[in-house]
């Protein structure tokens, strides 16, 4: 079995290998994906509307504003999804299951993530908040942050973790990322302008209408890093101990 | 097919002017090189011996435990020296935001000095206490005979 | 005190992460510094009995502990190329597992202690339980080389000067 | 000088890569294929490098090494941890058959 599996990852590898040789060149501006109209048109305007160096982000949390409020409330829903069914249950789960061990925490691991964690958290930060100028933004930043509060539940148990940041607050973390983005969308709804329109800012910020919108990406992005942190712990948390929050892996 | 035969003219140029082109930058970037930049190249080069022990090591050796020596040194070793050698090559101007990058590059390798030896660690212990003994000297003498 | 070290040092750390020096970035370096000084500081610095002093101190004996640590990490890769590359070294190889006493009494001297051990040529930490640790050993010269205890003595000097008295 | 020093590393990088996989693909137990996946998730970093110096964007491509080696690290540490858990589940049930028995 494990031979003939050979036989279709090597054909498929082949035929990767024999295709990459038909890619566009890295920034070449008659490729079909840089000739379109829609892509003319926002590269010649990113730069005019938003003063964000960085295409992708802009593209991402302001002329696709709606998408990624909607991924981050999916990202939610799944969250209280797994928690919906996993709360309280003892029965078919765990029945095969008939001994728990616990491990102790070892000591050369705990004490290297001891000075990894908060260097990995000002990392996350890092991301999240140069999301403008370089690859990054919520969802990379959160995925980083919520790893390093796994990284505690794996080397010490998920009880030293929970201590640290409680399923019930992880909850209110995840509803307050979906409010504060929300929230900026209705805060430039109420200035005159449509949902998500961030230039309405400007009536309240000392800046330029521009930089408001600058400015107002900065914030949907850590609302999209807080749900993401707090999804990403509670999805582990509940799914490895099949929602006891005991023991864990 | 027009575009099929550009692209055809085009591989085939590009087929025959690589190796000489190659050449060319070659000869004609080792005069101006610096000496940090040598420096830097020795260093990969070195990195590659060293993972090239490494690999061969994981192939020959005879056991779980042993294999670990080669893997955990010569993989934390050669990433050292090649990433420390690329950060020395790439300072091109010596701005400080060229500083800032080679200091990041030098911030993933002090990342692997302190994560490598754990995770070898936690591998060791992990197959040690699932009942995975290594072997003994005796046991390798036997492993050794039947080799020949 | 020991937060505001912390703070220090992870703004530090932001700087060499951003490289952008405006009032702006700085700022939120600030801010997020903050923030995971108040949520992750006593991760950092476990025994905060120690003053400033001795902490600086510490720190510059780790320092130039690490050139030292760096060349055996060079002789441990020489060591398993011979290993890898000719027969004559894998002739010579003959593994097994020592165990061995630690005079060092915090957690964290034992863990540059294991971690050192692992660094270095043709020895593998496999378990620490209290002071004793067991070492996977490739041949019988590094297991002299091992039980003479250099590195432990190293380690000793930088962290727990008093023990190294007592003994 | 950096194109074909980048090149040179690389495509050494993968060439060494190949008994690696040789490893994944015979290992006799479960710990020689994870080893050789760590090894390789290791040289990663040093190829994402290396691929930020070809297309001169190293100070992007840096962030994205720093991020993969975290992950290796961690995926690691998961994985030896769900083996010794599994085994000290299996030495649990082997004693208690045994007491039975």
């Amino acid at each position: 079995m494990k031979k003939i599996s050979l036989i279709p990852v090597l054909v498929v590898g082949v035929l990767l290998l024999y295709a990459a040789d038909d890619f566009p060149e890295w920034g070449n501006p008659t490729a079909p994906a840089s000739a379109s109209s829609l892509s003319s048109h926002f590269i010649s305007n990113t730069g005019v509307d938003t003063e964000v160096p960085n295409m992708v982000t802009a593209v991402l949390a302001d002329y696709r504003g709606f998408d990624t409020m909607f991924e981050t409330v999916v990202v939610f829903i799944a969250g209280m999804a797994v928690l919906a069914i996993l709360k309280g249950s003892s029965g078919p789960f765990s029945k095969n299951k008939k001994y728990t061990s616990s491990i102790e925490p070892d000591l050369i691991v705990t004490n290297t993530v001891r000075l990894l964690v908060p260097v990995i958290q000002i990392f996350s930060f890092y991301v999240l908040a140069h999301g403008h100028v370089s690859p990054g933004g919520g969802f990379q930043g959160g995925v980083v942050m919520g790893a390093s509060f796994i990284m505690i539940a794996l080397s010490w148990d998920l009880e030293t973790a929970l201590v640290r940041f409680p399923l019930d607050k992880c909850f209110l973390v995840a509803a307050l990322g979906i409010i504060l983005y929300g929230g900026i969308g209705l805060l430039s709804m109420f200035l005159g302008g449509e949902f998500l329109d961030y230039a309405e800012l400007a009536n309240i910020l000392p800046v330029s209408r521009e930089m408001a919108r600058y400015h107002a990406m900065l914030g949907v992005e850590i609302g999209v890093g807080l749900t993401v942190t707090a999804i990403m712990f509670a999805l582990y948390a509940n799914l490895s101990t099949e929602g006891k929050l005991k023991g864990g892996l | 097919m027009l575009k099929k035969k550009r692209k055809e003219q085009e591989r085939k140029m590009k087929d025959s002017s690589f190796i000489p082109v190659l050449a060319e930058t070659m000869t004609s970037s080792l005069n101006d090189l610096n000496i940090i930049q040598i420096f830097g190249f020795l260093l990969g080069v070195l990195g590659l011996i060293f993972f090239l022990g490494a690999a061969v090591g994981m192939l020959r050796f005879p056991d779980f435990y042993t294999r670990m020596h080669a893997a955990g040194k010569g993989d934390s070793m050669s990433t050292m020296l090649m990433l420390s050698g690329l950060g020395l090559v790439t300072m091109e101007d010596y701005s400080l935001g060229s500083w800032l990058v080679f200091v990041k590059i030098m911030g993933i390798v002090l990342f692997i000095y302190l994560t490598s030896p754990t995770s070898t660690h936690v591998l060791m212990k992990a197959a040690f206490e699932d009942n995975h003994m290594p072997l003994d000297e005796k046991d390798l003498k036997k492993a050794k005979g039947k080799k020949k | 005190m020991y937060p505001f070290v912390v703070f220090v040092l992870l703004l530090l750390n932001w700087i060499i992460f951003s490289g952008k020096f405006d009032a702006f970035h700085l700022g939120l370096g600030v801010i997020s510094c903050l923030f995971v000084t108040w949520i992750s500081q006593d991760f950092l610095f476990y025994d905060r009995s120690k003053g400033l002093k001795e902490r600086m101190h510490e720190a510059w004996a780790f320092l130039c502990y690490i050139p030292w640590l760096t060349w055996e990490v060079v002789l441990a890769n020489i060591h398993v190329l011979k290993l890898a590359m000719t027969n004559k070294g894998y002739m010579e190889m003959a593994p097994r597992v020592v165990t061995i006493k630690t005079i060092l009494k915090t957690d964290f001297a034992k863990f540059v202690f294991a971690n050192s051990i692992t660094l270095t040529p043709g020895t593998i930490t496999m378990l620490v339980r209290g002071d004793i640790i067991h070492v996977h050993v490739m041949s019988q010269f590094l297991e002299d080389d091992l039980l003479s205890g250099a590195i432990e003595k190293k380690v000793a000097e930088i962290f727990e000067p008093g023990v190294l008295q007592k003994a | 000088m950096i194109d074909w020093f980048a090149m040179l590393v690389g495509g050494s990088l993968f060439l060494f890569m190949v008994p690696l996989l040789y490893r994944i693909w015979v290992g006799p137990t479960a710990y020689d294929r994870i080893l050789a996946v760590n090894v390789i998730g290791t040289k990663t970093a040093v190829l994402l490098v290396v691929i930020g110096a070809l297309f001169d964007r190293v100070h992007m491509f840096v962030d994205f090494a720093i991020a993969y080696a975290l992950l290796n690290f961690l995926a690691s540490v998961v994985v030896s941890r769900y083996l010794n858990r599994t085994a000290a589940e299996r030495n649990v049930e082997e004693k208690t058959k045994g007491a039975r028995a």
